[in-house]
């Protein structure tokens, strides 16, 4: 399926952009979602964590993704 | 009673804490987020605040939320303002009502550490 | 900096804050008491303030100079208003400046916990 | 001497006035001046404690009054 990322913060600058459309595995889970990226954007490694957000809230690891959902790379975040 | 907003426009601190303001509460504590001219040691003249606005709403709303069910306090405000500020400006302002002040102060500081763990907004220097 | 009021004028919580404001702060802490329709069970209409005001001013500043001392805060504003207030009306704001959001809480708490057990001032109910 | 003494919140009611005047023992202490007013003055016993207030600050009770200095007495606070 093909998934349209949103990217913030820092993600942003790794990405080239505030979003990346990637061709990944149908049922993929949030967690092979990561592998993935990190795989194609060696520099998400160099930051000290960064979550997925599925339709506005933090999402398991577990959490399987469909082509539907709004995904989000989070950066640590510093509000406030 | 719980009042979230995200905007680009500066902060209004009186109407926010106004806004807290009930016969039922007799003490308020707001908690005033101002860009400071140093962060770790580097000078800083401006920053820019990013957020990922409908999730950082969801996230703020969640906080609010749990504040109130944690705690005896009646009302909580959360407003961020992003876009670029200047030192001196205001990024953050948290308010919250209570009978009495012990909750309220334990109940705003809550509130403010949890919005640096969770809420999607961030700060970049350099600009 | 400390700045230490007793006044019969309504307070005005703007400018109270405002002084707090510095480049150097980047959180400040602001506990704004007001009066409750509510006292142990009790409906109350208004409260009269009265005050040993040259004492008063004393412990305030006492408490002030403490506060700067023990917490890693700039800032230390207390002003206290007297005579007849309303419900909803303010008796008092303690507004905290300091580099880190933690050091402003905890001081601004502590300085209202002092003033409640220190500072000569008295409310009558039942005027 | 003779010694004005200063009266705030309910012990200007116990007092019937803000201020009175006493004649008590030269070099009076503090505590000495407590019992004195407790006995001319029994309401103060209802109170859960008051204190005296020398020239503007908290006495202890072994201090020395003199004339010149500013007596006051302190019910317990409510401000805030």
């Amino acid at each position: 399926m093909k998934l349209t990322i949103l990217a913030f913060g820092i993600a942003k600058e790794i990405f080239g952009g505030s979003s990346v459309r990637l061709e990944v595995n149908d049922a993929c889970s949030v967690h092979e979602l990561q592998k993935f990226l990190q795989e194609k954007f060696p520099r998400l490694n160099e930051l000290s964590s960064f979550l997925i957000a599925v339709n506005n809230h933090y999402a398991l690891p577990g959490e399987l993704i469909s082509e539907k959902d709004e995904i989000a790379v989070i950066p640590p975040v510093s509000g406030g | 009673m719980t009042n979230i907003q995200i905007t680009d426009q500066p902060l209004n601190m009186l109407s926010c804490i106004e806004w807290a303001m009930d016969p039922k509460c007799g003490g308020i504590d707001a908690f005033i987020g101002t860009v400071r001219e140093n962060t770790k040691g580097k000078k800083v003249l401006r920053l820019e605040f990013e957020t990922y606005e409908s999730m950082a709403l969801d996230e703020m709303k969640k906080i609010a939320e749990e504040v109130l069910q944690k705690f005896e306090v009646y009302k909580i405000l959360i407003h961020h303002r992003t876009g670029v500020l200047q030192v001196g400006d205001i990024p953050v302002i948290i308010v919250v009502g209570a009978a009495h002040r012990d909750a309220a102060f334990v109940a705003c500081h809550y509130a403010i550490d949890e919005l640096k763990k969770s809420v999607p907004i961030w700060k970049k220097e350099n600009i």
